[in-house]
């Protein structure tokens, strides 16, 4: 059974890419939509993995565009100062890209052992702003004016492909003794440690695993887009990205997969509405919270779905 | 040997003496109860040989090691394995992966055996939904494996976290209060089982509990605490009868 | 399952929207015998940097009706399409995409340096005309198709470290914004160019967006020693600053950039403590020149506001499309567009210039002093 | 002579923080919510203020009164309006879905100042009488001085209400066990939209003193104070409210004394830092109470 499931996702990962390919080849698809097939990718590279974080291990991070901005930039660097083909390059970078922040991570995994809630949702606030304040200082990488002259060689199939590795990943881990360890720790951390799950090991290691892949987003968005600056990454980014998570369900990687293609599209379709955009955003946002997690609407849609699944 | 050997074991919070002077030696295979009134300090001793506290003074050794300043992640793998007072389930995860966190005490597979589906993971899962299924059963559990664990009734998120702690495969097995808020008849298919697994998977067990009539009914040997201290410690009948125990509970 | 339904439709339908307009936005392109000239404009009209885009999206407003007025340009009408890219370089090549789909025949932005960089990468594969009116950074104008209407980043700095010490000063003090590339890019020309020449930097401070307090920064330059102040930043913080180095007991006369314009009316025309204040500009709204005041009285109409640089910047961009497009006789290919750039002339509301094949303009500074609440033209 | 103006611009920049962080505080500790919107209460605050000082024709006085109360009076009714519509909602749901709300409204916020007011930045003009101290080169203006003396009274004043009234023994029986609390005949609702109405006219008073240090007011000059005071707040231990403001004091003098004598490019990287150490040592912040969790 667990074969066949693996089977038909595979199918739809076919599927999805020759539709791709040949919206995009044949120029069926808009300008728009071609264009913003990698930024959704990137995004939801980034909320999947800040899904290990948030919504597995239940730790809130409101860094994780810093993890997103040392990968960019390290792999980014690496792409410009050196020569090769694509072809063996960009791996190199993306790997770059993603050691580099992984290693970040495990620095910010630190003060995870010891703080829980809003305190470490602080510190990692934190921690994105010292970075982008680091890299707004340091002229070799551009400063404030951003890392300029990057190749552009991040095309649809390899955000594709970065995307399904990442999907692959997660889902993999999550679905595997590791994955249950995490979300042990998020259910109960005093009763993970009475069965034996290491919990500091494990914390770090979604941590880790989880900048690893903002990392390699952010070489992605890079290289994509050709220049990045350090204000990109302010923590009005990580917001964005942690909207994603919650929206699509904690600890849902389907969900966070579908609330990235729609937060991501939706402004862009919002374009029409110019001054109103905005403020359109924001109370979808607001609506959508509500309706998603007001306890009385949460128990209408239970009963409206418990009678459904009565009626089969 | 006996499995566990407490000397003088004690702890203090600020300028609490919450345990003092606690000895015990429980022998491998018995099945010991701990009782006395709220707040005399039972859980304490559970979360001191569990490392949940560090004791402040006194020895602990369980196999003969000492275990003082050990962490309760290492404690476990030495064999002691608990459950709570208030139940501390891992209620978003399905019943069964609740007992298979238990199980990946013994049962490892590598990280990339994860990520990469190798011939290890299989093998492993496979093993690991055999050995969760055969424990649900044990429990009464095994039509619900599937279901998360916080829609369980409270009996039976009970036996949930006794199986989860059996998953380990503890030496020593600490159950604090396992009947509490279970009515006459599950109380009754509690001692069964927990016989039953004492036969089966040849655990000691030291429990906390208040039902006098489940103590009295499966305990060997019972230990009496009262503010922090030992006032009692002998069989179900010396304790019945022993005037400290009896002014302790029922007051001069 | 209905919400993942709902979710999954909401996501299909979006793209589904997309893949429509394809279509259509493809043909119009291609077509070049439509009668309408459809020009591409991208800048913040939200976010932090919002009033440069504003400005800029008005004063092009304003060339586009006074050209559509006077009947066009070789027949044809224009059409301004302006997207908001919140100063974020993706959603400024995001709008770039939306902008290719309507057809647009040349493109005027972003706005800002980073945006700007973003978008010509992507431009230049297009091949299309690309003016960005206010992109200061050196690499804005690196692709062969992309030209700006205003001054370069360093150009600005060491035009001012000659000007200051013109002035017979030469311990300067230094506030820039270094979250800011504009301000960033100023400062470091000036500091090695008044070096250069001579002077000596006695305090160099800087301070991040977002920042409202500048005491600690004025407080060491009131122990420096400067005799000058280079401010090399946006209006907004010079107000603030001009007004806490007052509260300071701070008098040094002070320098800046073409970001100042506007700064007189952020301090509702009190300039007391800015008094005498100077600083390099393509555009002085107070200027006599008559088509400078002409416009100043259009947009006063329409948008009830002095315009300030950026407003300017806009409308030159405009006015140098259409000089492109007369040019070239109507041809709106992008070759013909981007050879047509190198040959004209504009005399524009930001001065006269001509664009080298760089995509620089060659037109001179002016100086503004700050006199009695207004602007005051220098030269 | 320099060190002191640098530390007595710490003080008065710092006290502006703690001012903002008493009312995220009050909030945090009883409602245990992060009102990410209140620094744009703040910023709308300062849009009333600037409005009713223009409209208003009075004698000198009144010219400072009504602008004001108008100011105190907007803010408070926002304050509580936001509650009600979109935090009450969510009273049970996750403290993440609630967060989320609460950007969704500073973006709101944000975007309708934006519509109404556009997007360049508007003079304010203070409405504390112009008057400074001056001791040799040492200067210290009137704003500063009130900002200080406000924020002094104002936590007394907090402190005094929280701990010996009614209202105040509700609020914190609210913060201890909302379940509890309203077992024992508390109004939870009632009790936390009072919250929210003393944390939005703290949030006035804020307001009103940050546009007369710094004199103007843009649709996104809440965020940045809103973010330093919510640093200053966990700084102090959140929920404490001599936290808040010793918090932000040393917010503000870290700040003002790094951009001094470090790095003006790297004060920020150096706030963070010692909020992280500080955070590192003592979890629950300088003043915060510790909670056991019991096994």
């Amino acid at each position: 059974m667990k074969n066949k499931k693996n089977i038909i996702y595979a199918a739809i990962a076919i599927i999805i890419y020759l539709l791709i390919f040949a919206l995009v080849e044949t120029g069926t698809a808009s300008r728009q939509l071609q264009n913003l097939i990698v930024p959704v990718l990137v995004n939801i590279m980034l909320a999947v993995s800040l899904n290990l974080i948030v919504g597995f291990l239940g730790e809130l991070t409101l860094g994780h565009a810093g993890f997103m901005s040392v990968g960019a930039y390290a792999g980014c660097l690496f792409t410009i100062s050196c020569d090769l083909p694509a072809v063996i390059e960009l791996p190199i970078a993306f790997i770059i890209g993603g050691l580099t922040a992984a290693v970040f991570g495990f620095i910010i995994g630190i003060p995870a052992l010891r703080l829980k809630g809003d305190y470490l949702a602080i510190v990692t606030l934190g921690f994105g702003e010292i970075i982008r304040s680091i890299l707004n200082s340091m002229d070799i990488v551009g400063g404030s004016g951003g890392l300029k002259g990057i190749e552009k060689s991040g095309n649809y199939t390899v955000a594709y492909v970065l995307t399904i590795i990442t999907l692959i990943v997660i889902s993999n881990v999550i679905r595997s003794c590791h994955g249950r360890s995490i979300k042990a720790i998020r259910d109960n951390v005093i009763a993970a440690e009475s069965v034996g799950v290491n919990v500091v090991y494990y914390k770090m290691f979604a941590f880790v695993l989880s900048a690893f892949f903002a990392g390699v987003a952010g070489v992605l968005y890079g290289q994509n887009l050709g220049i990045i600056k350090p204000a990109t990454f302010d923590f009005n980014k990580s917001i964005e990205i942690l909207v994603m998570v919650v929206l699509g369900g904690m600890g849902n990687i389907k969900g966070s997969i579908i609330a990235a293609i729609i937060l991501t599209l939706l402004p862009e379709l919002l374009r029409d509405l110019a001054d109103y955009r905005m403020l359109f955003y924001a109370l979808a946002l607001i609506v959508m919270m509500l309706f998603s997690s007001n306890p009385t609407l949460v128990e209408f849609r239970q009963r409206l779905f418990a009678k459904k699944e009565g009626g089969k | 040997m006996a499995l566990v050997d407490i000397k003088q074991l004690g702890i203090s919070f600020g300028g609490l003496r919450a345990v003092d002077n606690f000895n015990m030696t429980l022998e491998d295979g018995q099945l010991y109860g701990l009782i006395g009134p709220n707040g005399a300090g039972k859980t304490t001793i559970f979360n001191l040989l569990t490392g949940v506290y560090k004791p402040t003074d006194g020895e602990f050794y369980f196999d003969g090691e000492l275990m003082n300043g050990k962490t309760p992640i290492q404690i476990n793998k030495k064999g002691i394995a608990r459950t709570f007072q208030n139940i501390r389930l891992f209620n978003n995860m399905s019943v069964i992966d609740n007992v298979k966190v238990g199980l990946q005490n013994r049962h490892h597979y590598s990280m990339a055996a994860g990520i990469l589906r190798l011939p290890k993971f299989g093998k492993m899962e496979k093993e690991m939904t055999e050995k969760a299924m055969e424990l649900l059963k044990i429990f009464d559990l095994d039509a619900e494996a599937e279901q998360l664990a916080s829609n369980l009734p409270y009996g039976k998120q009970r036996k949930l976290e006794i199986a989860r702690a059996l998953a380990t495969e503890p030496k020593l097995l600490l159950l604090d209060e396992p009947a509490a808020g279970m009515n006459p008849n599950e109380t009754a298919e509690l001692m069964n089982t927990i016989s039953l697994i004492r036969e089966k998977f040849k655990v000691s067990i030291l429990l906390i509990e208040h039902d006098m009539s489940l103590v009295m009914g499966i305990c060997e040997r019972i230990i009496v605490l009262l503010y922090g201290r030992v006032i009692a410690d002998g069989l179900p009948d010396e304790i019945k009868n022993d005037p400290k125990v009896i002014v302790a509970y029922l007051g001069e | 399952m209905l919400k993942k339904l709902m979710a999954l439709t909401l996501a299909g339908a979006m793209i589904f929207s997309m893949t429509g307009c394809g279509g259509s936005g493809s043909d119009a392109s291609a077509d070049n015998g439509s009668d309408v000239i459809k020009i591409g404009g991208i800048g913040p009209l939200t976010g932090d940097a919002a009033s440069y885009g504003v400005s800029t999206k008005n004063g092009a407003e304003i060339a586009v009706e006074e050209i559509n007025e006077a009947g066009g340009v070789e027949g044809k009408q224009l059409e301004l399409l302006f997207e908001d890219d919140e100063c974020d370089e993706q959603k400024s090549v995001n709008a770039y995409s939306t902008l290719m789909d309507q057809g647009i025949n040349v493109l005027v932005g972003s706005v800002t340096s980073a945006c700007s960089i973003a978008v010509s990468g992507e431009s230049s594969n297009d091949g299309i005309l690309q003016i960005t009116p206010s992109g200061s950074a050196q690499e804005c104008t690196a692709t062969p198709n992309a030209f700006r209407i205003c001054f370069t980043d360093p150009l600005q700095g060491q035009v001012m470290a000659e000007y200051i010490q013109e002035q017979g000063l030469s311990k300067a003090a230094v506030i820039y914004n270094n979250g800011d590339e504009y301000s960033k890019g100023i400062h470091d020309a000036f500091v090695a160019k008044f070096a250069e020449l001579g002077g000596e930097i006695v305090a160099d401070e800087s301070f991040t967006s977002g920042d409202v307090d500048f005491k600690t920064q004025l407080t060491k330059i009131k122990s420096s020693g400067a005799d000058c102040l280079f401010l090399p930043f946006y209006y907004t913080e010079v107000a603030n600053v001009s007004e806490q180095a007052a509260s300071l007991g701070l008098a040094l006369p002070m320098f800046g950039c073409d970001g100042w314009d506007g700064v007189i009316k952020q301090l509702n025309g009190d300039t007391t403590n800015i008094e005498g204040g100077t600083f390099l500009t393509p555009f002085v709204p107070t200027d006599s020149d008559e088509k400078i005041q002409a416009f100043v009285k259009k947009y006063n109409e329409k948008y009830g506001a002095d315009p300030d640089q950026f407003a300017a910047d806009g409308y030159d961009a405009i006015y140098a499309i259409k000089l492109a497009v007369e040019q070239t006789g109507g041809d709106l290919s992008n070759e013909a567009l981007i050879d047509a750039m190198t040959k004209i002339t504009l005399n524009g509301l930001t001065g006269d210039m001509t664009f080298d094949e760089n995509g620089e303009p060659n037109k001179s500074a002016k100086v503004a002093v700050i006199e009695n609440g207004a602007y005051t033209a220098k030269n | 002579m320099d060190f002191i103006q640098q530390f007595i611009n710490g003080l008065s920049l710092g006290s502006i923080y703690a001012l903002i962080a008493l009312g995220y505080t009050m909030v945090y500790g009883i409602a245990k919510m992060l009102n990410f919107a209140h620094g744009d209460v703040i910023m709308v605050g300062a849009y009333v203020l600037s409005l009713a000082a223009v409209k208003a024709g009075l004698s000198p006085v009144m010219s400072i009164i009504f602008p004001v109360v108008i100011c105190m009076l907007s803010c408070t009714v926002l304050g509580v309006t936001i509650e009600k519509i979109a935090y009450r909602p969510l009273r049970n749901a996750s403290p993440l879905a609630v967060l989320i709300t609460a950007i969704g409204v500073s973006y709101f916020l944000q975007s309708v100042a934006l519509l109404i007011f556009g997007s360049n930045q508007r003079k304010v003009e203070s409405v504390i009488p112009e008057f400074s101290l001056s001791l040799g080169e040492i200067h210290l203006s009137g704003e500063a001085i009130t900002t200080l003396g406000v924020t002094v009274l104002i936590m007394i004043c907090l402190a005094l209400f929280i701990n010996f009234t009614r209202v105040g023994k509700a609020m914190r029986a609210v913060s201890e066990d909302k379940g509890a609390a309203q077992l024992m005949g508390v109004n939870v609702n009632t009790t936390i939209s009072l919250t929210f109405a003393i944390g939005s006219f703290l949030a006035a008073i804020a307001s009103i003193l940050f546009v007369s240090s710094y004199g103007f007011v843009g649709p996104y000059s809440g965020a940045m104070p809103g973010i330093k005071a919510f640093v200053a707040a966990v700084l102090g231990g959140i929920g404490s409210i001599p936290g808040a403001m010793l918090g932000g004091i040393i917010l503000g003098i870290i700040e003002s004394m790094s951009k001094a004598y470090i790095s003006t490019e790297l004060a920020d990287a150096i706030v963070f830092s010692v909020l992280i150490i500080v955070l590192l040592v003592k979890p629950t912040g300088i003043l915060g109470r510790k909670r056991i969790t019991k096994v």
